[in-house]
Parts: structure tokens; sequence; C-alpha cells
């Protein structure tokens, strides 16, 4: 490293904290305050499905029956290992171990990419399937269910609106492990100021949060069959 | 080192590791249960699995456990606000049934 | 119910003016006893925990009569007495349609007789909207998808104002009428000319039999849909072990959404009706199933007494 | 203007800190920002209330005569939008709060200036939205956006003033987790909770709705975006959504939003109350705690807004009952205020004006809400102009008089220098007179059963409406009044000196307009809140 841990530190104090401390406090308890805002996000969605699955609960089954839940059961996984490597690069950066910080981050890039991907196989499954919600939606098997397709439709909405809005996170959140990767790697971070590894940490693992219910609450709800 | 005294706690990598099982263990079993036909128990089960998910997530990969009295006040008020927004909209729907026939 | 809100709404008035009083003369008579040229030096109080408790628990208090006393009138206001006489409004941007039980319909005018019950059964075709007579102190959103009611005792022949208080577009305070209130006898000589073709039962069972839901409902026995009669304002056992009660929203799903509430027994079979029915229609289909469970009046309803008699 | 002699004298400050146009669009200063928001909500104060001025006009006469009832139905429409989403939420948090919250908490700057810009580009680009699609042809779908005729019935231009509205809802989530993270991390030291001064009590109480609330709008209005352009079903009945959903989730916000503006401006009041009638605050821990209470009552009963709107009766009851619950903080806010009054020594500058004039006025605001709590009254004046005679009478008399009582008392900390006294004084009785000529005949119209958003109205409701009016003319000039004398005081106004009012506070110990850095060096507090008692009692040096 060409600069000491302490030079890193005095640089990145900014000017309007007292002690490097502060900074810190101040910088993980805005970043706690902005999951709360993330949470009450995500909120008013799931708000919108407990309220639909309590009114069309067959018409929910039906839907989460067309789910695949091997490819949801996998993409967790995928994300709960990606944790895992997010976990391990920010206790790198606590203890100094800067390329190795860089390879688990790198690592966790890989794991978002390949979450995506099978997101994108089950996308386009749903798309061919015309399982998007608007005019062209259609429903095969609706009536044999005995429930009405434009209640699967309300199923097929939040569905994308959850796990779109999910995606849409990841990637960012691919974005913000990329920059931190950078960042890393030209030596910014000591473990006196790692403060944007560890953001981005809790941002990386506040998305696997959310998929964590997304998956039973959207894949799972029930196997019996015929509402 | 000054600094040195006001560093985060260090968790060990084993620990990560054991959660990490943990999460995939419980990923596994909610699978597994859904296939089993519990009437109504099928989603108590389901959320509860995601909850000690959820909280192990919180508490460990994210270091909740460790972090200052006020974070966790956050996190808690968040969720306290989220049952309120639930909570208060179901208080209608569940009740819009009630009152439908005349009374007297 | 117009006296009773007016009593709340006066003891509420007398109420906020006294602490408004209150307080304005509180600030005045300090502002002037204390100014500046006369009082000098201010005298440093920290603030007293007794007072504090006084002004939190007396509103508290005060705000509680206010509760009950509102809870009390809303209870009444949300339920319709047995026995009123029922009309059927449609809203559509921007008027109101009714159709009285006796099959006259009238458009942004309501004719009712005095010293009677009245009970709207109301759904909007479009957006929302709103059923607002000043006159009766009463205000109900009417909205798409779903039937409300409302109801009101006109106790003074006169014609009132009807707004539609729900912002609904481009001619909303065009969405106005008149409740026209008149005696019995001069109701009864407007309903006598006013151009009804059958009551709205008698409409309703001929709509059950165009549509085709008579092959399946049949009036004497179970078919492959549940047998009719009598079924109205009873709770009624479904097919995943809920109980509800058959009220008009219900019969309303039951045409629209049939698969949503399967009655216990039965498949989940029948076809949905959206699109083909109007909200017109949904009423007259509505007052015809009501009719099926009233068997003693049914002289002019339409339902066959025979199969009336069978089911009780 | 500035001679050689006084350049020299002239100290450092925020405003003489750089002159060119980037060091003002790319400063991280807070007391910057807090000008760029200033100039930045006048602007949409004025475009809101010259919508305001044509719907006055157009109520003159009961016919719909002066514009089309397409026209009539976008000016309420913007006027709302653009008063409560762009004025009045920002207004006191993000000017007077962004100015003063740092400086009195005794920090150089807020805890995260970059994101504290990023809150104002945000809330420019947002507004730039809702103004390019009112310039496109407005919106008509009033400022509640209720579905379905906002996603399906409305043909003007939802999405652009939603997408607007989305993104200036981050601006303000931005700002109140910027004052969360001020105050609990970066208070001198000294300053405990019990000495902040309750106009950070106060921001800190609206931040917490701001971070918990905004977020749910957000989603919402995605939602309604959503719905409109791939009918997606969720809030349209016919494709088997619930409209009321969309109403529950708008008010979950929407309710609480309004003490977002109400909350600030109510700490503002403390300040002024307490300065001008030097007098420690009656009840300090009781003032303060009332805030957080507000905000935290304030989530538990937005259905109030839907008693007639479908909703179950049960729950009808339930937030009945919770709605009374609020109004008992607020109470005991106003019962404070005017013990606080109580042998003081009491002077009448205008901003004291403003303040005895919010303290009726939202008195009047505040229980004519308990009117609209009572379900059985509500049933009756709900969607009339009681509703909008009420709502005025908090947010404009209650908030706008707080925001222009703290913009004349924080004006010579902000410029150095003093408005004119005189011209204050009459722009702030015709501010109280036009606004009770204005919306107190409102409260009968409802009453009597006007509904509101109506463009024409049967005439036995003329005479009323005549008088308010009349009454908004007045308003008007008392609005332009000052926006000519702020102007002027920039140049010819007296100079302030750091501490015009003789108050007490950490905004009053640096000097008048304060240096970039706020502070020569950290200050340590060592003294209560409002220490009026140890505050040697001379005479205020200029302005008199």
């Amino acid at each position: 490293m060409a600069t000491s841990d302490i030079e890193i530190a005095e640089h990145a104090l900014q000017h309007h904290f007292a002690d490097m401390d502060q900074q810190k406090e101040s910088s993980t308890f805005g970043m706690w305050l902005f999951l709360v805002t993330e949470i009450m996000f995500f909120g008013g969605l799931f708000c919108a499905y407990l309220i639909y699955r309590s009114t069309y609960y067959p018409a929910f089954v039906a839907g989460s029956q067309t789910m695949n839940i091997w490819l949801g059961a996998t993409n967790t996984a995928v994300l709960i290992c990606s944790s895992l490597s997010m976990a391990l690069g920010v206790r790198c950066a606590q203890t100094s171990k800067t390329k190795m910080m860089v390879v688990l981050l790198l690592i966790t890039i890989v794991f978002g990419f390949a979450f995506l991907g099978i997101k994108a196989v089950e996308y386009h499954e749903h798309w061919t399937n015309h399982q998007f919600p608007g005019p062209n939606f259609q429903f095969e098997g609706a009536e044999a269910a005995g429930v009405s397709p434009q209640n699967i439709q309300i199923y097929f909405s939040l569905y994308w609106a959850m796990t779109g809005l999910h995606a849409l996170h990841m990637v960012i959140g691919i974005g913000l492990v990329t920059w931190i990767v950078i960042a890393g790697w030209r030596g910014a971070y000591s473990p006196d100021y790692y403060s944007p590894v560890e953001n981005v940490g809790l941002y990386w693992h506040f998305v696997d949060l959310v998929w964590i219910y997304l998956f039973p609450l959207l894949y799972l709800i029930s196997k019996k069959h015929g509402g | 080192m000054a600094l040195e005294e006001h560093r985060q706690h260090v968790i060990a990598t084993s620990v990560y590791v054991g959660i990490w099982a943990v999460l995939m263990v419980l990923t596994g079993v909610t699978v597994l249960v859904s296939f089993i036909e519990l009437g109504d128990w099928n989603i108590v089960l389901a959320l509860t699995i995601a909850t000690i998910k959820a909280t192990l997530v919180v508490l460990f990969f994210m270091h909740l456990y460790y972090s200052s009295t006020l974070t966790k006040v956050t996190m808690i008020a968040a969720i306290f606000f989220l049952f309120l927004l639930l909570a208060l909209s179901m208080t209608d729907y569940l009740t819009r049934a009630w009152l439908t026939n005349p009374g007297h | 119910m117009a006296s009773q809100v007016d009593g709340l709404y006066f003891f509420l008035v007398a109420v906020s003016a006294f602490f408004t009083l209150l307080i304005f003369l509180l600030v005045l008579f300090f502002a002037v006893k204390y100014r500046h040229t006369a009082h000098p030096k201010s005298e440093q109080i920290e603030g007293s925990l007794p007072l504090e408790l006084t002004w939190t628990l007396i509103p508290l208090g005060i705000s509680m009569i206010f509760f009950a006393w509102g809870a009390l009138i809303f209870f009444q206001e949300a339920r319709p007495p047995r026995g009123a006489m029922e009309v059927y409004a449609v809203g559509k941007q921007w008027m109101w349609k009714f159709e009285h039980e006796t099959g006259q319909r009238e458009i942004s005018q309501l004719h009712i007789p005095v010293g009677r019950d009245i009970k709207m059964i109301m759904s909007s075709q479009d957006t929302i909207h709103s059923f607002f007579v000043p006159a009766f102190r009463i205000k109900q959103d009417v909205l798409p998808g779903r039937f409300t009611s409302t109801w009101f005792h006109p106790t003074k022949v006169g014609t009132y104002h009807l707004f539609c208080a729900e912002y609904c577009g481009t001619e909303h305070s065009g969405m106005i009428g008149e409740v026209v209130v008149m005696e019995p006898t001069a109701y009864q000589a407007w309903l006598a000319n006013g151009g009804a073709v059958g009551t709205m039962a008698a409409n309703g069972k001929e709509l059950f039999t165009q549509l085709g839901c008579a092959t399946c409902h049949r009036p004497d026995t179970q078919g492959r849909g549940p047998n009719l009669v009598g079924v109205f304002g009873k709770p009624v056992q479904l097919e995943d072990g809920r109980t509800v009660m058959a009220d008009e929203n219900y019969v309303r799903e039951s045409i629209l959404n049939p698969q949503a509430k399967v009655v216990a027994g039965f498949k989940p079979i029948m076809p949905t009706f959206q699109g083909q029915v109007t909200e017109e229609s949904l009423g007259a289909l509505v007052s015809y199933v009501k009719s099926l469970a009233q068997p003693q009046q049914k002289a002019e309803g339409g339902a066959p007494p025979a199969a009336a008699n069978q089911s009780n | 203007m500035a001679t050689a002699v006084q350049t020299t004298v002239e100290t450092q400050n925020y405003l003489n800190n750089g002159y060119d146009l980037k060091s003002w669009l790319l400063t991280k200063d807070h007391k910057r920002i807090a000008v760029l928001y200033l100039l930045s909500i006048t602007g949409m104060f004025f475009v809101g209330g010259f919508f305001a001025m044509l719907i006055r006009l157009e109520l003159l006469t009961p016919a719909g005569d002066l514009v089309s009832s397409d026209t009539y139905n976008k000016l309420f429409t913007m006027h709302g939008i653009t008063m409560v989403f762009f004025f009045l939420i920002p207004s006191v948090p993000a000017v007077l709060g962004n100015f003063l919250v740092p400086l009195m908490v005794g920090a150089k700057d807020l805890a995260f200036p970059r994101i504290n810009l990023l809150s104002w580009y945000l809330y420019i680009i947002g507004a730039m939205f809702a103004l390019v699609s009112m310039v496109m042809g407005g919106v008509d779908t009033g400022w509640t956006f209720y579905t379905p005729f906002s996603t399906t019935y409305s043909n003007t231009h939802v999405v652009g003033t939603a997408l607007g509205i989305f993104i200036t809802g981050f601006s303000s989530i931005f700002t109140g987790l910027n004052f969360i993270v001020t105050i609990h991390r970066m208070r001198a030291p000294g300053l405990t909770w019990t000495r902040l001064p309750l106009f950070c009590w106060s921001n800190y109480a609206a931040s917490l709705i701001m971070v918990l609330g905004t977020p749910v709008i957000a989603i919402t209005i995605l939602l309604v975006a959503l719905e409109r352009l791939f009918h997606i079903g969720v809030f349209n009945p016919a494709l088997g959504g619930d409209p009321l959903l969309f109403q529950h989730l708008f008010w979950f916000y929407s309710h609480p939003a309004v003490y977002i503006m109400i909350l600030p401006g109510m700490g503002v009041i403390s300040e002024i109350v307490t300065c001008f009638s030097r007098k420690r605050v009656f009840g300090y821990e009781f003032v303060a705690l009332a805030s957080i209470a507000i905000a935290v009552l304030g989530f538990l009963v937005w259905a109030h807004h839907m008693f007639v709107a479908g909703i179950s009766v049960y729950a009808a009851l339930v937030f009945s009952l919770l709605s009374y619950l609020v109004a008992i903080p607020s109470a005991v806010k106003i019962f404070n205020w005017t013990a606080t009054l109580y042998k003081g020594s009491i002077r009448y500058d205008t901003p004291m004006l403003y303040a005895f004039g919010f303290i009726g006025l939202f008195t009047i605001g505040g229980l004519t809400g308990v009117f609209l709590a009572s379900i059985g009254v509500d049933v009756h004046v709900t969607d009339t102009y009681f509703v909008v005679a009420h709502f005025h009478y908090v947010m404009v008399g209650g908030m706008v008089l707080a925001y222009m009582g703290g913009l004349h008392f924080w004006w010579p900390k902000m410029t150095g220098r003093m408005y004119p006294e005189g011209w204050a004084k009459l722009s702030a009785l015709l501010v109280f007179v036009g606004f009770n000529l204005t919306f107190f005949p409102q409260f009968i119209l409802g009453y009597m059963g006007m509904p509101r958003r109506y463009h024409a109205y049967p005439p036995e409701f003329q005479v009323l409406n005549v008088l308010s009016t009349a009454g908004a003319s007045v308003l008007a000039l008392g609005y332009v009044l000052p926006m000519i004398y702020f102007v002027w005081s920039l140049r010819y106004g007296k100079l302030a000196g750091p501490n015009p009012w003789n108050a007490v506070g950490l905004e009053w110990m640096t000097p008048s307009p304060p240096p970039t850095q706020n502070f020569e060096e950290t200050p340590v507090v060592t003294w209560e809140a409002y220490d009026y008692e140890h505050q040697p009692d001379e005479e205020v040096p200029v302005g008199h």
C-alpha cells in the first residue's frame, strides 16, 4: 500500500466532522435510516400484497403454482451466498486485507449477476406465456382452476412490481459493489475508514432480506391444486 | 493507535460461515415444507422461517447485534411502522363484511 | 338524523368557541398586561406538572364525549332500518340514475315520499362519486365495482339539493340534482305517471331467464347452481369453510366473479357475467334475488309462490 | 457599494465566499442550499398563488363563466400539488431548517452536505417535471390523485406530474435523513437533548415522518403510473382492484404529511414566543415530547379522510378514536405557548405578531379538525368547503404564518440586514385580516353544503364566496409586500449585527451572516435552552 492507514483516515475525514468516530457513526446511522425508508418503500407493496392475497386467495394460489420453485430456491441460495461473500468482504476491509476484499466483492458481483440471470430466465418464461399484466394478459387453466383470470392478473402485477423493484435494487447494488471494488483496489479504505464498504454491504444484505420474504410469499403460497 | 480502540467489532469468519450454513438449511426446509399440505400452517411456517433467516442476516451479516442502541431502535421503529401500515389497513378489510344486514 | 348531527355540530361549535375565546383572550390579556414597557423584566417560570395534566386530561375527556356522540350518530347512519323503501342509484359521469323498486326510472331527480325511511343502494359505472344531500346531513361515496348504501328519513316536503361530493372529472360541479320530497299521496300519483315497465324485481326475473341463469339456479330444486329462494339476507356456507352474509355485494360478486365465493357443495363452474350486465341490470338482478327471500309479499315480486313455499 | 475601507472590515461569510454561479450551484454549504431552496420555493409559492387567484376569481359568480370547467379542475389540482408538495412540505424544513439546524446544534454543516445538495437538485428536477406537465396542459385529478379517476378516466398529464412528486419525495426523504443524523450525532459538546432548541425537536419529529412516510407515497404514486401505463389492475375496480387501497396508501403518507408541514412551524413559534417574551418556554419537556407524540400518533389516524369512502364501519370507529388522540399534543402546545406569555416582557415585533396570528388561527384550525374526527359530523362536512377552510387554517393560518414569522425572525441572520419594521407590521396585519376574510366564510359555506372542487355552484352560496374572494385579494397583497421589502432590505436594510433580537441560541452567537464554517470554534454549551434569565437585558440596538 502506498499510503498508511492513518493517512487514508486523515484524508477521508470531511471538514465538518470533529473526528473519524463521529463521521463513521453518522455514516452508518444514515445508512440504517435509508434502509428504513427502503423498508417502508417495499412496505407499500407488501400492504397491497397482503390485502389482495386475503381477498383473492385462490387466484394467488393459482398464480404461484406457475412459479418455478427450483429456480426461486436456487436464487435464494445464490443471494445467501452473495451475502456471505459480502459479509466476509466487509470483514476483510476491517482487517486490512484489501486484495482479499476485492476478490470477495468480485465473487459477490458474480452471484449478483447469477441471480439476475436466473430471474431473466423466469421473466422470459412468464413473458412468453403472456403472464404480464395488461391487455395481452392470459392465463391458461384459470377456468379449470375455478378462478378469474383478472384476479390472477393482480397476483402477477404484484409479482412483477415486487420482483422488478427488487431486481432494480440488485442492479444498483451491483453498480455500488463495482464502485467499491475499484476504490478498494486503489487503496481508498483502511480499518479506520471503510464506511463505504460497510454501507454498501448493509444495502446488499437488505436486498437479500427482501428476497427472503419475497420467495415464500410469491412462490410457496400453496401446493394444493384446484384452489 | 488511538483510533484502534474505536474500531468496530470484527466477527470471526467461522460465525459468518455458520450463519450461512443455517440460512442455506432453512431455505431447504422452507422449500420442502411447502410441499406438505398443512392448511393455514403453511404460511405461518414459511413466514416464521423467513423471519428467522431475516433476523440472522440483520443481526450478524449486518452487525446489528454489535451495533449501538440507536441503530437497534431505528430498525425496530421501521418494523413497528410497517406493522402499523399493514395492521391498520387490515382493520378495514377484515371488518368490512361485518355490518351488512340491517340492525333492529 | 339531521337534527342529531346539528346537535353535535353546535355542541362542537360551542366547545370550540369557548376554547378559541379562552386562548384569544388569554393571549390578548398577557400581551397587553406584560408588554415590554409595562413589565420590563420577565419572570422565569419553568412549567407546572399539574397544569400540564389539566390541559392534557380535560381536552382528552371532552374529546371522548365527541367521539362517543359522533360514533353513536354514525352507527345509526350506517345501519339502514328494516323495512326501508329501497331506491337504486347509479352514478356516472356526470349524472345520477335512479330506479325505484316499482320500476320508475329518473335522472338526477329523486322523488320520494315524506316520512318514510329511504335506503339508497348505489354503485358507479365509472369513477368514484359521492351522494350528498346537505339537507339530510348524509354523504356516501359511490364506488365502481361495489354497492354502498346510506339511508335517510325525510320529514318535510320540499325540494333539496343533491350534490356529487367526490371529484369525478370535467363536469363534477354539474353532477347535481334534486331530491323532491312529496306527500305520500302525491308520490303515489307520481309513481302512477312514472312510466314504469314492470317492477325492478320483475325486470330482474326477465333478465335472469334471458341470461340463462335459471337453467342452473332452479327455483324448485337445487340445480347445478344453488337454489336462490330465501337466500338473501341469510348467512351462506362456502366451499372453503367460510361463512358470508348474502347481501347486495355478495350477489353482485357472485354474478361478476362467481369463483370468489363458491357455495358449499357446488363446483366452481359458473362463468363470469362481467361485461354482459350493466349496473342497472345488476340492480334489477339483486332486486329479484331479494324478492325471492320475501315470499309473503310476492304478489308483484315475480317469484313463483310455489317455489317460495317449498323452500320454507 | 463596497468601499475600500468596508472590504477590509467585511469579514468572510457564507454569502461573500464566492460570487460565481458555480460557487452556488455546486455548494455544499447548508446555508447556501437553504438560500437556493428559499428562491425555488418562493417561485413555486407564487405559481401556486397565481392558480389560487384564478380559482377565487372564478368563484366570484355562481356560474362557471371565467374559465372552462376543465381549466378550473386543472387550476385547483395544480394549486394543490404546487402548494403541498413544492411549497409547504419543503418550506420550513428545507429553508429555515437547512439554514438553522446545524447552527442551532453548533455544527459546521449537516451530516451529509453532498446529499443535502442532491436533495435540492431532486427538488428542482421534480418541480421541473411538474411545471413542464403544467405547461403542456396540466393535470386535473386533484392533488389527491384518487383512483380510478387518475388511472383510467383522466386524459391529462398524470404520469409526468406523478413522477415529479415521486422525485421530490426523495428530496424530502434526504432532508429528513440529514436532519435526524445531524441532530443525533453532531450536537456541540454540552448540548444535551433537553437543552436542544424546540425548533430542532420539531424538525426532528417532522423528519421522522419524512423518512417513514414518504417512501409509501413514492411507491403508491409509482403504482398509479404503472396502472396508467400498463393497466396492472391494482387500483382499478374494473380489473378487480380496490380503489380504496389507493386511498389507504395515499393517506398513510398524506395525513402525516400534514404534520411535516405544521411541526416545523410549531418549532418556529416556540423560538419566537420565547424570544419576544424574554422567557424560558413553559413546560419545555411537554412541548418537545408533544412534537414526537404528534409525529407518531399522526401515523395512526389516516383513514379519517375516508369515513364516507366505503371503509368498514368498525375501522372508521377505530380511526375516529385515534384521531382525537393526535389533537391532544397540539392542544398541549397551544396552552404552553400561552402560558409562556404569562409574566413575560412582551415586545410586538413582526415575528411576534405572526406568532400571535399563528396561535389564534392554529387553534381554530385544530379545533375544526376535531369536527372532522367526529364521524357523525364528518359525514356531513367532509368534501365540502368546511374541509377546505379547516386545512387552510392549519396550512396557511398555521404553517405559512409560522414560515413568514420565521423568515422575518431569521432574515437578519441570513442576510445580515434588517427588514423595514413598519412595512412588515402592515403586511402581517394584511395577511391576518385577509386570511380570516378568505377562509372563515368557507366554514359556513361548508356547513351549508357547498361541495369542494366545484366550478359552478348554486346562487345561494354567492355572498360568502364574494367575501372569500375579497379576502383573498387582501391576502395576496399581504404576500406581495414582503417580496418587495425583503429584496429592498438586501441593499438598504440596516445592518443587523450578530444578535438583533438579543435572543439566546447558538445561531445568534455567530456573526450575521454566519461565516462558511458557522463558528470560529466549536461552541460548548453550559446553559439550558431559552436561558433568557441570564441574557443581559440590553436595549435592542437596531431595527427600532
